[in-house]
C-alpha cells in the first residue's frame, strides 16, 4: 500500500515468474481491495479539511486565553508588546499569539511521538523484516482504529504503518509552518490547526505502540497482564542496579535480552524511569518501574544505580552532571538527546566499558540498541564494587548542612508549589526532619529550589533522605501496561457506555506535575472506581496511581480487576498507548453502532461527542506531548481536565452553560435544532482543586444520547460528588434534567423541587438521535 | 528596585504593563468603596491563611457583611457553608472567563462588576486568570490583596510580610466596615 | 527513484507487455544506475550523522549567548528562571535553551519552505504529471546540487523531488521532536541539530524553486533575465489594481493567466510584494514589484489596492482588518493561512465574486489556484468603481490629527528603531511634514507605533502620506530573478574564487527589517561591485539594493551586468531561490575541483569552507526563514553577517582571532597541522554598523587556500575598507599575511613595517592544502 | 512603581534579575573610581547625542583622560581617530565574547577589567549584549550609562529626561577628574 502512484521502469527483472527485460509498470495509488468498507470522504485529511468541525467545536468551546508572557518573541522584529489590543510588528493579535504557542507546544509533542515512532520503525524493520504482521490485540479486527480512521488505510504489516507516518510527517511540517512569523493570523484557525496537531499525534502513538507490541510480544490487549513491581523499594540494592529513562523501549530490550542470553538477571536489577520502565515491563516483568518522570533526581541522589541508561523524552537534561555526583556513569543511546557525549557505537564494547569504569569520560554515546546491552551490563557489573565506597547524604551532614540556611526564601520563590522548604530546612537544622519528609510526597523533584538557594544546599537530597528516614519508600504492585482495549470487550460495554448506563470512563493519563502531590491520582482513581466507571490510566498517572495501600496492604491495581467493564482500572501502558484510549473510544462508533470507520472522522469524532461518556483527567500535565495528546481528544470530542499548573498551556475551551443558544444540536431522525443543555459543558478545563475536578468529571460525563436511565446514574453521581464536596446539591441540575425520569430515583422530590424553583419545564431540553452534522441528518431519514 | 515589587514567585515578570502598586491599605479600601458592583474572588487556599478574624474565609464572610459580592473558586464553598455562610461558587476558569465577557450580568443578573478583588488564589493560577484578563477584559477593573505582588492586575498589594499583610487586611476591612 | 524498498504483490496487472497474474515483485532500494558517481559516505544524513563536522566548526565559532528572557517558558514546570547558574525544572541550562530556541526557529524556517515545496508540488504534479522532467539551468548537468549532495539521489522528475522532500521531512520531525522538554541537553548538541535544520532547508529551497522553474518556465539561469519595475511608481492606478502578497506563485500565476486568456492584461495591474512579487515576475515580466514584506501596510493605506490576494509567508496577519479600511476584498488561498476567511474553494466563481463585492464578507478562502484568476480579477474589476470614492488620507486631515498628540513619547518607544516619531508628529502638527518623509525610508512599516498611540493615529498613513507628499515614490528598475548560476559559469570562474583572484562572492539576502532602513542594503552592493566581487542577492534585499538612483537616473541593475563573474549582480530570484547561492559553491568544488557531490556532505563543505570566500549578509533579517537560510550557510562553512536586529536571534558564533591553537588546519599534502590564521575569523555575526559590515566582509572573504596573488587582492580591499570607514589600518593585519607576497604591492612597505612591529614572522602562517578533514589527508597521498 | 524603572523599550522586560538603579551620579562615580580596571563601552550612537562636552565621543574622551580604558564599537574609533584620540576598536559582538572569557587579559594584555562601562549603543544591541554577560559572565560587573534603564546590567541609570542625564554624566565626570 502506498500513498503515493508509482512507475517502474526495470530493465531487468528477475522475479520468481521469470526474467523481464525492459519491464515499464505504472500503477496508480495502490489500494487494499480486500478491505470492502468503502472510503470515506476524508483520507489522509490535510490541515484544513476538518476545519468546519472544529470550528463547531470551537464556536461552543470559546479559548479562554491566559498568556503566560505579556510579548512575543519569536522573531526579530520583536519582542513584541501584544497587551491589550496591541498588535506586533508582523499584526498579530495576542489572541493569536496564544493559540500559535499551543500549536508549536502541540507540533512539538506530535513529532516528539512521531520521531520515536520512526526511529523505532526503522529498527524493528531492520530485525523484523517490512512484511513483520500486526498483531495488536487479542479477539480484535479492528486494529489501529486511529489510522484506519485518519488515513483510510487498515494497516496489516509494518510497511503500512510506514505510509500512516509518511502522513503524519508531511502534514506536520505543514504545521510547523504555520507558526511562521506573517502566516497564520486567525486564532481560531491556529486552534483548529492545534486540533490537527492532536488528531496526528494520536496516528502516530498508535504506529509506534502498534509496532512494539507486534514484534516485541508485549501484552495484547489482555484483561490479567502480569504484575510487577513499582516504588524505590522494589529494587534490590545487594545487586548490580541498571536505571533506564525515558521512553524509547530499544535499548533496555537489548540489556534485558542480553541479561536473559547470559542468564545474569538474578544478579542484576533492571529499574526504568517514565515509559521506558513501563515498557520495559510489558517486555519482561522482571523489569521494575522505579517511577514516573519526577522521581529521577530523587533515585539517582540515593546513589544506588550503578549505571544510568537514557534513550529520549522526558529526561533530566542535567542526568550526567547528576550521575556524575554519585559516580555512575551514563550511557546515552539517542541521536535526539546526544547530551554532549562522544559517540562510541562503533567502537568495540569492551573498551567501551574500559573507559566507562576508568571514568576517562563520563559518559558515552551508544546509538545502535544491539550494542548497548552488553556495554550496560559489563559497566554496571565493574561499577558495583567500585562505587561501594559512594556514600549517599547522611543524617549528620544534612543536619550540619541545613544549619547554613540564611533563611532567603529564594527556595520557596523557586519552587512550583511554593512549597514550604525554608521553614522545613530550618526544622531540620534543629533536628527534626519531619516537616521535609512531609513535604517529600508533594514536591515534584525538579530541584529548581536548589538552583535557586545561594548556599547551594542539596535539598532535592534533603527530601530524599528525611522521606526514607521515614519509611515512606516502600514498593507496590502495578500490573504491566495491558495494550489495547479488544473489539469483544467494546461488544460488550458498548452499550452500557452509549446509553450511559456505565456512567463514564476516566482516562486518567500524563505527567507528574502536580500541585499537591501524585497521591491525588489514587483518589481520582479510587473515586471512581468505587462508583463504577471504566478508569483507564497510562504513563506517570498509571504508576502514581499504583502508590498507595489501604488498610490491608493492597493497592488499587490489587484491589481492581484490568478488564474494561464498569470498576475495571486499565494500565494500558506507556504515553504512546494513549492511542488505544481514543481508539476504545472510536471502535465503539464502529463497533458497537457499526458507523463506518474508514476515512470518516466527522462523523465518528460527531458520534464520540455526542454519546461516548469519556473524560481525560491529565492532572500533572507538563510536556508537549501532554498538550497534543489533549488536542487529539478535543477534536475527537473528548473533554479533558487538567489540575491548576495546565492553565500555563495558555487557554482553556470553556462553554458557556447560560448561553442556551450555544447548545442547540440537530435532530439526526428529523433534522430540527433542539437544545441539549450543556453536555459536557468544557472540553478543556483546568481545576483548582482535585474535589473540584472530581465533581467536574462526574458532570462532563453526561451526554445528549443519554437514555433516562443513564442520565439518572450519571446524575446521582454527580449529586451526590457534588453534595459530598461542594456540601450542597448543585445549582444547575436544570440544565441536565430532561424529563423527569432523568432524575435519580430516591432523589426524585427533592431535585425536582429545585429545578423548578428554576422555572424548569419537562421537554425543553431535548432528547433527540444529537449530531452536529448537517449530513448526518438525511443519512437517517 | 523596591523591595515592594518583587514578584511572589522568581520567574513571574512583570511585562510592560504592571500593577500599580497599592501604597496604603486605605487606597485599597477607597477602590473597593467607590466601585458601584465589586466582587471578591476568593482561592482554595483561603482556609490555609490564617487572619486576624480567623483565616482568610472569615475574613471574607467580614467582606460579605460589608455588602460585597463573593464568589468562592474550586470547592471553597463547601467551608463557608460550613460555616453557614451562602457565598456564589464556580471554578476558577470558567469565572476569568465570564468577566472577559462584557454582556455577563454578573450572578445576580444585575449587571457587570466594576472591580474584581483577589484573594486566596494559587499564585500562578491569579497570576494566570490575571494575565487573561489585562488582555481581553480590559476595561475591567482588579485589585489582588494577596501579600505578593501581582503583576497582571490594575492594582496589587506589594510583597510584604505576613504581619504586615495582616494589618493591612484588617485596615481595608475596617474602612469598609466604617462605611457602612 | 524511492527510498524505500518495496513490495509489490498484485493480482492481476495489465501492462504493455501482456497481462500477468499473481504478480509478486520485491525490489530493494531503487537506485540511479545512470549515474556513475559513486555513492558517497553520508546520503541521506540522520541528525547526529554529520555531528562531527559541526562540532569541528562550533569549536571553531563558539557561540555567544544572549538571551532574549531570563526565562523559559515552554512547558508547565515553567515558567523556569535561566539566569546565571541556574537550571530549568528539566534540569536545562540557559545556554542550552538559547540554542533550542535557535533550534527551533531553524526547525520553523526549514519547515516553511517544505511545506512551501509540497504544497507546489502537489498541485505542479496534478497539473504537469509526476514524469515530468526537471529542467532549471541551461548549459548545466549538475541540477540541483544540495539536493545530490545531500541525499545523493540526481532528482530528473518531479518525482525524484519528492523523494528528497520526504526525507527534509522525516527528518524536521526528528529536530522539532528534539525540541521537547527532556530531550537533548547540550548546547552544542542543539547547535549541530539547527545547522541540520538549516542543510535541510536548502534541499527543501532547491526543490520548491526546480519545480517552479521547470513547470512554469522561469528563467533559468540566464545572465540577462528581463527587467520589470519596482516601487510604487510602478502602478499605473488608472488601471484595475491586484496587489499579491506572499511566496507562493501559484495563485498569481493563475491571476496573470486568467488575464492573459482573456485580453485583459493591458487593463489591471498585478503588483506583489515579498517573494510572489520576484516569482510573478519570473513568470510574467509585466507584473510589477510592489516592495519587500515591510511596504505592505504602506501601500494598502495608499488606498489604491481594488483586491488583495494573499498566499503564505511573510503576511501582514492583519491583513484582513487593514484591506477592510480600504474597502478592498480579500483573497486568501492557503491552507497556512487561512485568517478566519470562509471557505468558498467549491462555490461558483460568480457567487464568490457577488458576495466580495456586496461586502458581505470581507474575504473569502479559496484553496484551489485554478479558481482564484477568475474571483480575484472579476471581483477587481467591479471594486474599481465601487472604490473610486475612497480617499487616502489627506494632507489637511494629518495635520488635523497631528495636532490631537499627547506627547505621550510611547509610539518612539514601541519603534524597534526608536524613530523619532513623536517630534515628527509634533512639527507635522505645526504644518512641516518634512521630519514625517525623512523618518519613512528608515521605517520597517511594522505599526508597532500605531498600536502604542493612545490617540490611536494613523502614524504609518502620516509616514506615507509624508513621502509622498515629498515625491519619494518612485519606479525603479529590477532584472527579474534569473534562478541558478550555470555549470558554464562556475568552470569559468572557479579558479579565480578557488585562488582569491575573484575577491569573493556577496550574498544579499533576507528580510527587511534594517536598522536604518533599504538603502543601506545598495550601499553594500555597490561597495563590492565597484571592487568586483561577485553579488548575489534575493528575496526583499534583491528589491531593496534596487531603489536607488544615481545622477544619471540609473540603478544598481541598470549599471551592473547579470552574469556570475567579477562586478556581476545577480537577481538570483525569490527566498527559495537562496538554494542556488549554496548550490553554487557547492558546483564550485564539484565541477570545478571535481570534488565528488554525491552523498558526501562534509568533503564538499570542507572544501567550501577553506576555499570558496563567500560572505552571506543579510542585512535585514527578520524571519525564521532567515536563520534556517543562514544555518545552511554555516554548516556549509559559509559565513554570515546580519545587523544589529540579527543579535536577536538570541546568539552569535564568533571565532577568536587571538587565539592561535583554534585555527589549527591540516595539510592535506603531509597531515601535518599547521596555523592559518584566523579565517574566516566568524561564522555568524551581527554588525552594529553598515560600515562595520562592509569592513567586516572583505576580512570574512580570505580563506586559507588563497593564493598570495588572492590574499593581497584581498587584503588590499580590506585595508582600503578599513581605512575609509575606521580611519586607520587594521591592527589585525600579522594575521593574515603568510608571506610578504601577501601584502599588496603597492602598500609593501606600510604594511610589512607594521606587521614586524608586531612580531610577525614570514611562515609562521601557513600556505597550505587546508582541511579540517582527517580522511581528506590520506586521499591525497 | 517609580517612572525610573520604566525600560527603554516598551517590551524590553526586566527579568527576575535586574540592574540596580543609580540613585545618583556620585554612586556611579565611585563604582568606576573604586575599579582597579574600569572599561568604558562607547557605542556607534554616541556622536548623535549630544552632551555638555559636545558629543558623546568628547566625552568619551574626557573618560579616557580620567584613566578610563575606552573602546569604540562599530566603526566609531574613526570619529576618535578624528578628533585626534586613539582608542581601542572592537566589534560589540566579539567585544561581549571576550568579556564572558575570564582568561581574557583585556586590550593591553593586563588582566580582565573589573568594571564596563556602557554608553552610546544602540539600545536594543546593549540589551542583549549585557543579557549575555549577565548569564555567562556572573562575575563581570556592568554599568550602564545611558538615558533608559538597561534592565540586564549589574547597574543602570534609570530611565530620565535628557536634560537630566546631561547633568548626571557631567556630576560622573566631574567626580573622576577630582580624583586625579
Ligand atoms: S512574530 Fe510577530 S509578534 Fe512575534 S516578535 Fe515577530 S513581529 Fe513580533
Ligand atoms: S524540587 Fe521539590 S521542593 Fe524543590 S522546587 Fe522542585 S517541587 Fe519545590
Ligand atoms: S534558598 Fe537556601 S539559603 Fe535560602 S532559605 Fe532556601 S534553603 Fe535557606
Ligand atoms: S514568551 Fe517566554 S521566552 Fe518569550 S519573552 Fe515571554 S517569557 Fe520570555
Ligand atoms: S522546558 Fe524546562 S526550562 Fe523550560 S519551562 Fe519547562 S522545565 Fe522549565
Ligand atoms: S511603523 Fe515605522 S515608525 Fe512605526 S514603529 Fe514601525 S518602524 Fe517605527
Ligand atoms: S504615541 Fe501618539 S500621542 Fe503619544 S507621542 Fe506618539 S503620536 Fe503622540
Ligand atoms: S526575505 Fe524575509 S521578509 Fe523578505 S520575503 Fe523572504 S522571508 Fe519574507
Amino acid at each position: 500500500m502506498s500513498k503515493k502512484d508509482l512507475r517502474l521502469k526495470i530493465d531487468e527483472l528477475s522475479s520468481s515468474i521469470g526474467v523481464f527485460k525492459g519491464l515499464d509498470i505504472q500503477i496508480g495509488r495502490i489500494v487494499d481491495d480486500e478491505w470492502d468498507e468503502p472510503m470515506g470522504p476524508t483520507p489522509f485529511p490535510s490541515i484544513g479539511t476538518l476545519r468546519d468541525w472544529d470550528r463547531k467545536l470551537l464556536e461552543r468551546y470559546k479559548p479562554f486565553y491566559m498568556p503566560l508572557c505579556d510579548l512575543c518573541c519569536l522573531c526579530t522584529f520583536g519582542k513584541c508588546d501584544l497587551t491589550g489590543d496591541k498588535k506586533g510588528a508582523c499584526g498579530l493579535t495576542m489572541a493569536a499569539q496564544q493559540s500559535r504557542i499551543v500549536l508549536l507546544a502541540c507540533c512539538i509533542g506530535a513529532s516528539t511521538h512521531c520521531a520515536h515512532a520512526r526511529h523505532m520503525m526503522n529498527h524493528l524493520i531492520k530485525v523484523y523484516g517490512r512484511d513483520h504482521t500486526l498483531d495488536i490485540a487479542i479477539n480484535t479486527n479492528v486494529q489501529a482504529p486511529n489510522t484506519r480512521l485518519v488515513c483510510g488505510i487498515r494497516p496489516k504489516t509494518l510497511r503500512d504503518l510506514e505510509d500512516a507516518l509518511d502522513y503524519v510527517e508531511t502534514q506536520l511540517v505543514q504545521l510547523v509552518a504555520t507558526a511562521h512569523t506573517g502566516q497564520e493570523g486567525d486564532n481560531i484557525d491556529f486552534e483548529s490547526k492545534a486540533f490537527h496537531a492532536g488528531m496526528l499525534d494520536h496516528v502516530a502513538m498508535e504506529v509506534a505502540d502498534a509496532c512494539q507490541i507486534s514484534t516485541l510480544d508485549f501484552p495484547k490487549g489482555v484483561a490479567d497482564a502480569p504484575m510487577t513491581e513499582i516504588g524505590f523499594g522494589s529494587i534490590d540494592t545487594s545487586k548490580v542496579v541498571i536505571m533506564c529513562i525515558g521512553h524509547n523501549v530499544l535499548p533496555s530490550v537489548d540489556i534485558i535480552d542480553y541479561l536473559m542470553e547470559n542468564k545474569l538477571f538474578e544478579e542484576v536489577e533492571v529499574g526504568g524511569l517514565c515509559c521506558t520502565a513501563h515498557d520495559n515491563s510489558r517486555y519482561d516483568k522482571r523489569a521494575k518501574v522505579l517511577g514516573p518522570i519526577s522521581w529521577q533526581l530523587r533515585y539517582i541522589r540515593t546513589g544506588i544505580p550503578d549505571v544510568v541508561v537514557v534513550d529520549e523524552q522526558c529526561l533530566r537534561t542535567d542526568i550526567v552532571d547528576e550521575a556524575q555526583k554519585i559516580g555512575a556513569p551514563v550511557i546515552a543511546t539517542s541521536e535526539k538527546s546526544m547530551l554532549g557525549l562522544p559517540n562510541r557505537t562503533h567502537d568495540p564494547p569492551d573498551e567501551i566499558v574500559d573507559d566507562l569504569v576508568e571514568g576517562r569520560t563520563p559518559g558515552v554515546l551508544i546509538l545502535e540498541p544491539d550494542k548497548v546491552g552488553e556495554v550496560a551490563v559489563k559497566t554496571a557489573f565493574k561499577m558495583k564494587p567500585k562505587r561501594a565506597g559512594f556514600k549517599p547524604l547522611s543524617m549528620e551532614k544534612l543536619i550540619e548542612l541545613a544549619g547554613t540556611c540564611r533563611s532567603c526564601i529564594k527556595c520557596v520563590r523557586a519552587c512550583p508549589n511554593n512549597l514550604p522548604i525554608m521553614d522545613a530546612v530550618k526544622a531540620a537544622a534543629e533536628g527534626s526532619v519531619d516537616a521535609l519528609a512531609e513535604i517529600q510526597p508533594m514536591c515534584v523533584g525538579c530541584a529548581r529550589c536548589e538552583s535557586a538557594c545561594p548556599q547551594n544546599l542539596p535539598l532535592v537530597s534533603f527530601l530524599t533522605k528525611a522521606a526514607d528516614e521515614k519509611g515512606m519508600t516502600d514498593s507496590f504492585a502495578i500490573r504491566v501496561g495491558r495494550g489495547a482495549v479488544t473489539d469483544v470487550e467494546i461488544r460488550e460495554v458498548g452499550r452500557g457506555i452509549v446509553f450511559g448506563e456505565i456512567p463514564g470512563i476516566v482516562a486518567l493519563v500524563g505527567c507528574a506535575n502536580y500541585p499537591r502531590g501524585g497521591l491525588e491520582v489514587a483518589d481520582i482513581a479510587e473515586e471512581f472506581l468505587k462508583r463504577r466507571f471504566i478508569v483507564v490510566a497510562t504513563g506517570c498517572a498509571a504508576m502514581d496511581l499504583a502508590l498507595r495501600k489501604d488498610e490491608d496492604g493492597l493497592n488499587l491495581y490489587e484491589k481492581y480487576p484490568g478488564n474494561f467493564d464498569a470498576g475495571g482500572l486499565l494500565n494500558i501502558g506507556s504515553c504512546v498507548s494513549n492511542a488505544h484510549i481514543t481508539g476504545a473510544a472510536i471502535k465503539i462508533a464502529n463497533i458497537f453502532a457499526k458507523r463506518p470507520l474508514r476515512g470518516n472522522y466527522e462523523e465518528i469524532a460527531d458520534y464520540v461527542y455526542n454519546r461516548v461518556g469519556a473524560v481525560g483527567i491529565a492532572w500533572g500535565a507538563m510536556s508537549q506531548k501532554a498538550a497534543s495528546i489533549a488536542s487529539g481528544c478535543w477534536r475527537l470530542g473528548i473533554p479533558v481536565i487538567v489540575g491548576p499548573h495546565g492553565a500555563k498551556y495558555r487557554r482553556n475551551l470553556l462553554g458557556r452553560a447560560d448561553k442556551e443558544e450555544d447548545w442547540m444540536t440537530l435532530d439526526g431522525r428529523t433534522g430540527e435544532e433542539k437544545y441539549v443543555g450543556p453536555v459536557p459543558e468544557h472540553l478543556f478545563y483546568s481545576a483548582e482543586t482535585l474535589e473540584e475536578a472530581m465533581v467536574m468529571t462526574a458532570k462532563l460525563s453526561m451526554r445528549p444520547n443519554d437514555t433516562t436511565k443513564g442520565r439518572a446514574v450519571k446524575l446521582s453521581h454527580y449529586i451526590d460528588l457534588h453534595k459530598t464536596y461542594y456540601g450542597a446539591m448543585p445549582d444547575d441540575l436544570h440544565l441536565y434534567v430532561r424529563v423527569e425520569a432523568d432524575v435519580p430515583f430516591t432523589m426524585k422530590k427533592e431535585v425536582l423541587g429545585i429545578i423548578k424553583d428554576k422555572g424548569w419545564e419537562e421537554g425543553k431540553i431535548g432528547m433527540l438521535d444529537p449530531t452536529l452534522l448537517d449530513r448526518m441528518v438525511r443519512r437517517k431519514s | 528596585m523596591s523591595a515592594k515589587m518583587r514578584t511572589g514567585q522568581t520567574a513571574e515578570i512583570p511585562g510592560p504593563k504592571k500593577a500599580h502598586v497599592i501604597p496604603q491599605p486605605k487606597v485599597a479600601a477607597s477602590l473597593i468603596k467607590k466601585a458601584k458592583r465589586p466582587l471578591l474572588v476568593v482561592g482554595s487556599n483561603a482556609p490555609k491563611l490564617k487572619t486576624n478574624d480567623g483565616d482568610l474565609v472569615d475574613s471574607a464572610i467580614r467582606f460579605l457583611k460589608t455588602g460585597v459580592a463573593v464568589v468562592a473558586t474550586g470547592h471553597l464553598v463547601k467551608t463557608f457553608r460550613d460555616r453557614g455562610t451562602e457565598v456564589y461558587s464556580m471554578p476558577f476558569m470558567n469565572l476569568g472567563d465570564r468577566l472577559t465577557d462584557p454582556d455577563w450580568a454578573g450572578f445576580d443578573g444585575e449587571g457587570p462588576y466594576d472591580i474584581v478583588v483577589f484573594v486566596g488564589s494559587l499564585y500562578y493560577m491569579e497570576w494566570l486568570v490575571q494575565s487573561g484578563l489585562k488582555s481581553f477584559a480590559q476595561d475591567l477593573r482588579t485589585l489582588s490583596l494577596s501579600n505578593t505582588y501581582q503583576p497582571n492586575a490594575s492594582w496589587s498589594m506589594g510583597s510584604m510580610p505576613v504581619k504586615n499583610w495582616l494589618t493591612a487586611l484588617d485596615e481595608i476591612l475596617k474602612e469598609l466596615e466604617e462605611e457602612k
